[in-house]
């Protein structure tokens, strides 16, 4: 059976108010869609025939339908065919997570997903063990790395036929889990945040007097958000066994100040009291007693003094295509070379 | 004190003593400074005529070089006056009303209205009418009749660089939105204008030459049709013709067209614009309904045929009403007379 | 040339004229006139007035018709005694020629008008004819000096002319600080500092009349003589509602019938009168300012200032002209001073008499300054 | 109130709340009314946006002026506009705030910088432009909002201002209150690039989309939007994805919609019940406080009602003044 691989692209993604607080880029509808495109091509030269998409009502689809078509009628296609998975459109990012449960369900040999990490944390949230391809719409994003979509097409289409075997192409990432009194598992990619406001608000997180405390799974000084403090203080790898967790306070009275990117051309002074290795699988839990949650750094729950709140950062948690592995491993054992028998 | 200008400067003059006067007059168009932004001299035209030249030194950033997107500037025009301001905008010619009349008739027109007489809307929308600059079928246009039509608008039309000044200068100090047409041929005509600020009210047609014998309404470039087509009839036929320059369309002066007509019992309306549902009809239609008892002939109309204003000079030259075709039509009224 | 031959030309009435309209014969051909007959009416840009006959004799021909326009100086008629033969008539008609236009000539081809700066602020004035004897023309109330469109030429005769517009009127700065006779009294000697006059004889209409007075009396050796024209200042009655009606008007409508009270012929006030009063009204500033004089001056419907009583005490030599018909102000007032003063009240002539009856007032005037 | 974890304080929290009660009791008692067949014309309803008007109006006070669209009765209300005299104007009488001589889609009180309900889709967006010039020249710091559906978001006048705004850096913020359907026709069919947001990077603005029946998501973002503004910072456009929980207009079988879509709507996207429960559970105030201020509204409206249908209509002068200021 011919492999078939998911795509979730959701055009709410990367419209938040980083756009005014700071300088973040907004990658246009028409833009968005190109880069559909360009997947679905790369998933076509590696065998791909059928690619099934999450149904929105933002443009996208319809407008790399409309690419295709029109490169149809020139007769320079080559494309999978395109369906849409049959449930309803909230234009919400809980179509993501609803459109990643129900294609892990049907045994997509991978999901490819468009967006930044919001979007990233919510099919994360539910493929299972379907592995996840991330193509980034943005530099606003510390999860997925930038990369040609073709060329991830590519090696999306190369592990899902199994012609470069998961052992190669797949990698294993960390993740951080929220619970609020012993409810079910709120999840972060990248970073938790507590921050004094205890409202959600427009989510995102500019107000650096609130910052408190912060977990990451990864640090990586290149990258920006609130993981970037970390980053900047002691850098974590992706692969490696633990997290980081950091206290922090206005920078007026903090003993370590921190100059940090914390959005797009947002770089603010960050007030750092302290910091440690935060090891996997053992539940944390914060010292601040009220306030709110940001996952990723977008304010997403908020907690009370009465309520208990515990973080954990868990190993293993979900399988990303090593893209530059898979693609290694294709040009080594000549997987995308065939000899002309003409000229034999 | 007095002196000879053109009605270019006297525009030009009306526009800078307003600003110097109220604060809060701006204002906004395509070029009126012109080489905003460009790498040349700033006031580089002050208007595709040079009409707002010189004003941009002056008065510096309160004229605002607008994007060739009339619906929004016409509009903002229209907004900061509904807000207290007094802005002054120059929609280029007025055949591009085509792409910014809803401002203009739905909101500018409507505002006070609408909202229960709570609303005030200050603008000046000056633009240039007129045909004979041979600039064809979408620049040459006199559009009068369509903004007359709409309640809530004034409309005013002058014939000369005195008239210009004092009405441009009661436009800007008037609390309602003003179409205000400046002829693109009359701009270097020259006459006596005041140095100082005067101001000419609205509703009061000029009476510019009198006689008993027949009465000639016009506005704009025809009215200099008119007197010349006054002067033939009194030098070759001893008919001495009162000429009505309306000067406004709206308001418009009523009375003395009336009171020209009792006197005369002969009306010629010289309009350039297209025939129907035009200035001329309305004058036409006004007399019969109000003075018929003292016409003794039916009202003459010499417009422009119903038809574009057509680019070649020969076909143009046409197109404008001419002195001869006034005299014409009061000989019709003239000979109408003598048959009856 | 036959010094008998008398030409009737188009006149020169003021500054600007350089054409008029012939609008009618008063006498036929034939008819015998006297000095002061009306022989011709005339229009121009400015008003329609008659010309008077200069000579005595007989209208012996009629050259300009009726409706025709003629440049200044333009023959238009010829007066002569019977026994000048009809040929010699002829030739004389043949021989004319009009003048050159003044306009025209070298040393009139600078502006009509001039101005000059003051602290009362820049006034405009008019000059005309030389010598050491000056006259000075004062205007009233909302007037200018086109008032004096048919007296500056004719009083020439007696040396040097000067007519003015008073701050806030006609082109002079719309500016009165003070409305009140001792400011614009000051104004007027001021006038005559800038324009280095050291005495005149003032001829003054009106408010103008007024204003001469209290220049008199406060600077008397700056006066020579008073000539008080249809005079404020002799009595308390004034034409409230044509004050107040004159400050309000804004249209011909309201204005025209207000004008027509100044003349005992309303018929004089034409199209271009009107407009002229009309574009000098409508200039930012006049209505203030003649609100504020006429709130100075008359307050109410009365003159504020009545100065006939300081006048009389002073004893300087006034002569009083007034318009029998004159609706504006009384010509009772005429008489104010009695024996003190030269009285003529001339009938068939309203407020503006200067105009009306331009050849008896310039008569009477001449005869007053050369005394 | 002890605990109030929300960037507003006690009384604003309330007023918001009964801004938005407000809103939603005179809209749906409209839609009571209309099938009467006392009210004249056709009223276009705003009940299910509320938390879009409200949180943007929480920001401004009458220096700030607000260009409003045919569905405009939310706009007025939560900009200052007198309750009473809205009722009666939609009425058509004496006493309403235009006389009677505007009717629903006119509606304006420029002294509470409310420009108007408009019944031109997209004209709002020029005059607003001019607002915000206004306010400049006059440094009063004001700034200027104007509101569009995602229908008038195609008008070009909207597009044009857009382009002004942007390139005269103005104080303006351009609201998109996207509620899926431009009167009967979808997005999907009618925009080419389905993205608001799009819009506003094509002319150099940040766009930003908010949950709209989020009453302090849209607080937020318009926060920092119109204080980026008031700054000189420039302007920018606003996307609330909202739900309109009636049709384009009283009487619309609102057949295009999908089935349960405004049950679904009403049931889990009510921007009053979100506020309520999120007040509530935070501890900043009681569910009986919030029973009071839908008491008070009620009567509020009730007494508009009342009035408006007892007052007198406007005389037959009324019908030839104020089409000038000096005629």
């Amino acid at each position: 059976m011919p492999p078939k691989v998911g795509v979730i692209a959701n055009p709410i993604s990367g419209r938040d108010i980083r756009r005014v607080i700071a300088k973040a880029n907004s990658l246009q509808i028409a833009d968005r869609a190109n880069i559909v495109v360009r997947l679905l091509a790369g998933l076509a030269a590696c065998g791909v025939e059928d690619v099934v998409m999450m149904p929105e009502r933002g443009g996208l689809a319809g407008h790399a339908l409309r690419q295709m078509a029109q490169s149809a009628v020139r007769g320079n296609a080559r494309f999978p065919s395109v369906s849409f998975i049959e449930m309803p459109v909230t234009g919400t990012a809980a179509d993501s997570r609803i459109a990643a449960k129900a294609m892990s369900a049907m045994d997509v040999g991978a999901i490819i997903v468009l967006g930044g990490d919001g979007t990233h944390r919510a099919v994360a949230a539910e493929c299972g063990a379907t592995p996840i391809a991330g193509v980034s719409t943005g530099t606003n994003n510390a999860f997925p790395e930038i990369r040609e979509p073709t060329i991830t097409g590519y090696a999306t289409g190369l592990v899902a036929s199994g012609a470069v075997p998961k052992e190669i192409g797949l990698k294993p990432n960390k993740w951080l889990e929220v619970r609020i009194d012993g409810g079910p598992a709120e999840i972060a990619l990248v970073d938790v945040a507590l921050v004094s406001q205890q409202n959600l608000g427009a989510r995102a997180l500019w107000r650096t007097e609130t910052f408190r405390e912060l977990y990451v799974a990864f640090a990586d000084p290149q990258l920006i958000g609130m993981s970037a403090i970390a980053g900047l203080i002691e850098p974590v790898g992706r692969d490696e066994r633990h997290g980081l967790m950091l206290r922090l306070a206005p920078a007026s009275v903090a003993p370590l100040v921190v100059q940090a990117p914390i959005a797009p051309g947002l770089v603010e002074p960050i007030g750092v009291e302290q910091w440690r290795r935060l090891p996997a699988g053992q539940p944390i839990a914060p010292d601040l007693a009220a306030g709110s949650i940001a996952l990723d750094g977008e304010r997403e729950l908020t907690f009370h003094s009465r309520q208990n709140v515990s973080i954990r950062l868990v190993e293993n948690a979900f399988d990303t295509i090593d893209v530059a592995a898979v693609m290694r491993f294709a040009a080594t054992k000549g997987l995308l070379r065939e000899r002309n028998k003409a000229c034999v | 004190m007095t002196r000879k200008i053109s009605f270019k400067t006297a525009i030009n003059e009306a526009l800078d003593l307003e600003m110097t006067r109220d604060p809060s007059v701006i204002m906004l168009g395509e070029d009126i400074v012109g080489g905003c932004g460009a790498p040349g001299e700033a006031d580089a035209w002050g208007g595709v005529l040079g009409v707002t030249k010189g004003l941009y030194a002056k008065h510096g950033n309160r004229l605002l070089d607008t994007p060739l997107s009339e619906s929004a500037y016409i509009g903002a025009a229209i907004g900061a006056a509904a807000c207290g301001m007094r802005p002054v905008a120059e929609l280029m010619f007025i055949d591009f009303v085509g792409v910014c009349f809803d401002q203009i008739f739905n909101q500018a027109a409507k505002f006070r209205y609408m909202f229960g007489g709570k609303a005030r809307t200050p603008v000046v929308i000056r633009t240039m009418v007129g045909a004979g600059f041979r600039a064809a079928a979408q620049h040459s246009q006199m559009l009068t009749p369509l903004f007359t039509q709409l309640p809530g608008l004034k409309v005013i039309c002058p014939s000369n660089a005195y008239d210009a000044k004092g009405l441009l200068i009661q436009a800007i100090r008037d609390d309602d939105p003003v179409i205000f047409c400046e002829h693109k041929n009359l701009y270097s005509a020259e006459c006596d204008v005041p140095a100082e600020s005067y101001t000419i009210p609205f509703g009061e047609a000029n009476v510019v030459r009198e006689g008993k014998d027949v009465t000639i309404v016009s506005y704009g470039l025809t009215v200099h049709r008119a007197l010349d087509a006054a002067t033939t009839l009194a030098q070759k036929d001893r008919i001495e013709a009162d000429v009505i320059d309306l000067r406004t369309l709206s308001p418009i002066d009523w009375d003395t067209v009336l009171e020209s007509v009792e006197k005369t019992g002969r009306l010629v309306v010289v309009d350039e614009a297209n025939p129907r549902c035009s200035i001329a009809t309305d004058v036409a239609a006004y007399v019969a309904q109000h003075a018929f008892g003292a016409l003794k002939a039916a009202p003459q109309m010499v417009t422009a045929p119903h038809t574009p204003v057509p680019f070649s000079p020969s076909l143009e030259d046409l197109y404008i009403p001419t002195a001869d075709a006034v005299v014409a039509a009061v000989g019709k009224t003239i000979a109408r007379a003598k048959a009856a | 040339m036959n010094p008998n031959i008398v030409p009737i030309v188009m006149p020169k009435w003021g500054l600007s004229m350089s054409e008029g309209k012939l609008t009618g014969w008063l006498k036929p051909v034939g008819a015998g006139v006297v000095v002061g007959d009306e022989i011709i009416e005339v229009e121009t840009d400015k008003i329609v007035n008659v010309v008077e006959s200069s000579a005595a004799g007989t209208l012996r021909r009629i050259i300009g018709e009726n409706g025709k326009v003629y440049p200044v100086k333009a023959l238009i008629g010829v007066i002569a005694p019977d026994d000048v033969p009809e040929a010699e008539i002829d030739a004389f008609v043949a021989d004319y020629a009009t003048p050159a236009s003044e306009d025209k000539s070298s040393d009139e081809a600078a502006p009509r008008y001039e101005f000059v700066d003051t602290a009362f602020g820049r006034l405009r004035y008019a000059k005309r004819g030389e010598g050491d004897n000056v006259i000075l023309l004062i205007h009233g109330f909302g007037g200018d000096l086109d008032n004096w469109l048919f007296n500056i030429e004719a009083l020439s005769a007696a040396g040097t002319v000067y007519a003015l517009d008073l701050p806030g009127h006609g082109q002079s700065d719309k500016v009165v600080s003070e409305p009140s006779l001792n400011w614009l009294a000051s104004a007027v000697v001021a006038f005559m500092d800038a324009v280095g006059v050291q005495a005149a004889h003032l001829v003054g209409h009106s408010m103008g009349g007024a204003i001469s007075m209290r220049a008199a009396l406060d600077q008397p050796a700056r006066v020579k003589s008073l000539t008080l024209i249809g005079s404020a200042g002799l009595g308390s009655e004034i034409n409230g509602d044509y004050i107040e009606g004159f400050v309000g008007a804004a249209s011909r409508r309201e204005l025209k019938p207000l004008l027509e009270q100044l003349f005992d012929d309303p018929a004089l006030v034409n199209r271009q009168l009107v407009d002229d009063v009309l574009k000098y009204k409508r200039i930012d500033g006049v209505e203030e300012a003649l609100r504020a004089v006429a709130g100075g001056l008359f307050r109410d419907g009365r003159q504020t200032s009545v100065l006939a009583g300081e006048l009389k005490a002073s004893g300087a030599p006034v002569l009083i002209v007034w318009g029998e018909s004159d609706r504006i102000i009384p010509a009772a007032h005429a008489s104010t001073l009695g024996a003190a003063a030269k009285t003529e009240v001339l009938p068939g002539a309203g407020h503006m008499v200067q105009m009306e009856k331009a050849g008896r007032v310039n008569e009477l005037v001449l005869d007053h300054v050369s005394d | 109130m002890s605990n109030n974890p929300f960037p507003l304080s006690s009384e604003d929290l309330m007023r918001a709340y009964r801004t938005m009660r407000t809103i939603r009791d005179f809209e749906e008692r409209l839609h009571v009314e209309f099938a009467k067949g006392d009210i004249p014309g056709f009223v276009h309803l705003y009940a299910g946006e509320e938390a879009c008007a409200t949180g943007i109006m929480m920001h401004l006070t009458d220096i700030d002026r607000i260009a409003s669209t045919h569905r405009g009765h939310g706009h007025c209300i939560a900009k200052g506009v007198d309750v009473h005299e809205m009722m009666a104007e939609i009425y058509g009488k004496a006493t309403g705030s235009c006389r009677g001589k505007g009717g629903s889609m006119h509606i304006a009180d420029l002294s509470k910088g409310m420009m108007g309900a408009n019944g031109i889709l997209g004209a709002g967006a020029p005059l607003i432009c001019g607002a915000a010039l206004a306010s400049r020249f006059r440094g009063d710091r004001g700034v200027g909002i104007t509101f569009f559906g995602d229908g008038a978001a195609n008008q070009g006048t909207v597009l044009e201002s857009m382009n002004l705004a942007a390139a005269w850096n103005l104080p303006v913020i351009f609201v998109v209150e996207n509620n899926g359907y431009a009167e009967s026709t979808s997005v999907e069919y009618a925009t080419a690039v389905d993205s608001y947001v799009d819009r506003a990077s094509g002319f150099g603005m940040p766009g930003v989309t908010v949950d709209g029946m989020d009453f302090f998501a849209v607080h937020e973002a318009a926060g920092e939007m119109i204080a980026r503004a008031r700054d000189g910072g420039g302007p920018a456009l606003l996307e609330c994805n909202v739900a309109r929980f009636f049709g384009h207009f009283e009487g619309d079988a609102q057949t295009y919609k999908a089935k349960g879509e405004n049950d679904y709507n009403r049931e889990n996207r009510d921007c009053l019940k979100i506020f309520r429960d999120r007040v509530c559970d935070a501890g900043a105030a009681t569910r009986h406080d919030f029973a009071l201020i839908d008491l008070e509204v009620a009567s509020l409206i009730d007494a508009a009602v009342i009035s408006a249908k007892n007052a007198a209509l406007p005389q037959a002068r009324e019908l030839l003044t104020d089409v000038y200021v000096a005629y």
